[in-house]
């Protein structure tokens, strides 16, 4: 038997958010997705579990990292609470994140 | 009917979130219900202070009026704000939801929140002012 | 309540190993650390879950990679077989990897 | 008595497990039993090949044997490398063990491995040859 090996290095953006994300504060999410955009990360991992509000504000700056660092950007949501769910799931966003319990690969 | 007033800025949205919680669960609403009626005032409070004035060159306030009877809690929302009846905006569809990320508007998920989150929502111009109405069914047996 | 966010941006170095891990194809794992030291990861992710022998030569390759990357660099060695557990075990070497059915944070 | 010869590189190191592996089949050792064996024979192999011929500037063989009696797996191997015994070898200790990897030394493992693997490991230098001597106890109603 032989041996084979194949590797890659992958760039992950990990942010933790909590609190409310309205449209006042979704600047600074904005702002941390601009920060970060800069190293073209392959992944946004956004660890949401003590987020307990938010609006379409926090929507549109998922949107808009995608158009900001790429297509091939995988987004996962950490454990999000139900009515954040309901949310996205109302829009559709829910389609082009994953929701998971745990990033893994 | 409750009044209180709050400055038409950005800053007034975590405010205007607390006092409808508080008045939600004075209601008796569920969690959930709570919820679906903090984002829809808050959706539309945002849309007030960055299209109604801020975008336009005014200021003012949000005037938040509020009624529990007839099993319905009532919130209302008065601005001087410019005219804008948000139930008449072209709302997005099934298929620009199911759009790619990448392909998708930024933007016009805010009614499309208020509007499907509330039990009935409203619009109304009266004396000046824009009147946005959000109502919720209260469960009698709650309150 | 208030908004607040932190982000970071990780690299993570991940590698599928299959096969037999040898005195001789130990040197191609070697390689490919080499390669990926360049980039500085801080997380190195062994994929090992079709891997069905690992001698003493492979364990030298994860002491070196922690010797070349350096000290902060993490370990996580994801689905090893029983065998590979037992010889990591007989040699301490579980101390300093993580052993994981997942690499998740 | 069986016998098979491998040439002294690190090549032969694939097709001497595989052969091990089958006479451990053969003698009915277990999955556990079998790896153990087989990593014993990989670690010495390696090192006859590595340092016994490489690295002293010399070439040669494994000549393999094995024999199967008394409820015991015996596999020789025989060498003509420079003399060297593992059994003198300082062996790591627990303290190296439980030394972060950075702190620890590189290598050492091998002989370790072979030594906590197999049920019973004996060296002898007899007639110009390194004989390690690896013997595996066998469940006889496995044969
Ligand atoms: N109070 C308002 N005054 C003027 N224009 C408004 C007002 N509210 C909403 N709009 C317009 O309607 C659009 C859709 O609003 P909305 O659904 O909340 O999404 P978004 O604000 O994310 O674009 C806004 O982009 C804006 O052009
Ligand atoms: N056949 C041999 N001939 C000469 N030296 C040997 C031989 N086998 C082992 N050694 C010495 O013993 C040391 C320990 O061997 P081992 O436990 O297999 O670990 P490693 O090969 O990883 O150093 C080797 O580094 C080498 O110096």
């Amino acid at each position: 038997m032989s041996f084979f090996i194949t590797s890659e290095v992958k760039k992950v953006a990990i942010m933790t958010l909590s609190g409310e994300l309205d449209s006042l504060s979704s600047r600074e999410f904005q702002a941390e997705i601009e920060k970060v955009a800069a190293e073209s990360p392959k992944d946004l991992v956004l660890l949401v579990e003590n987020l307990s509000f938010m609006s379409s504000a926090g929507l549109r700056v998922l949107i808009f990292s995608k158009q900001k660092i790429g297509p091939d950007l995988s987004i996962y949501i950490v454990k999000p609470q139900p009515v954040i769910v309901e949310t996205l799931e109302k829009t559709g966003l829910h389609h082009s994140v994953n929701i998971v319990d745990e990033y893994s690969f | 009917m409750e009044s209180k007033l709050f400055p038409g800025t950005l800053d007034s949205l975590d405010p205007i979130r607390q006092y409808v919680k508080e008045l939600s669960q004075q209601a008796g609403l569920d969690k959930k219900a709570t919820y679906r009626l903090t984002l829809a005032v808050d959706e539309i409070a945002t849309n007030i202070i960055l299209y109604g004035y801020e975008q336009a060159g005014r200021s003012g306030d949000i005037q938040v009026l509020s009624e529990l009877s007839d099993a319905k809690l009532t919130v209302i929302f008065e601005d001087k704000a410019i005219p804008f009846d948000p139930t008449t905006k072209d709302l997005p569809d099934e298929e620009d939801f199911n759009k790619p990320l990448e392909e998708r508007q930024i933007g016009g998920m805010g009614i499309w929140l208020t509007i499907k989150g509330v039990d009935e929502f409203k619009y109304e111009y009266v004396d000046d002012k824009n009147r946005n109405i959000f109502i919720m069914h209260v469960d009698p047996t709650k309150t």
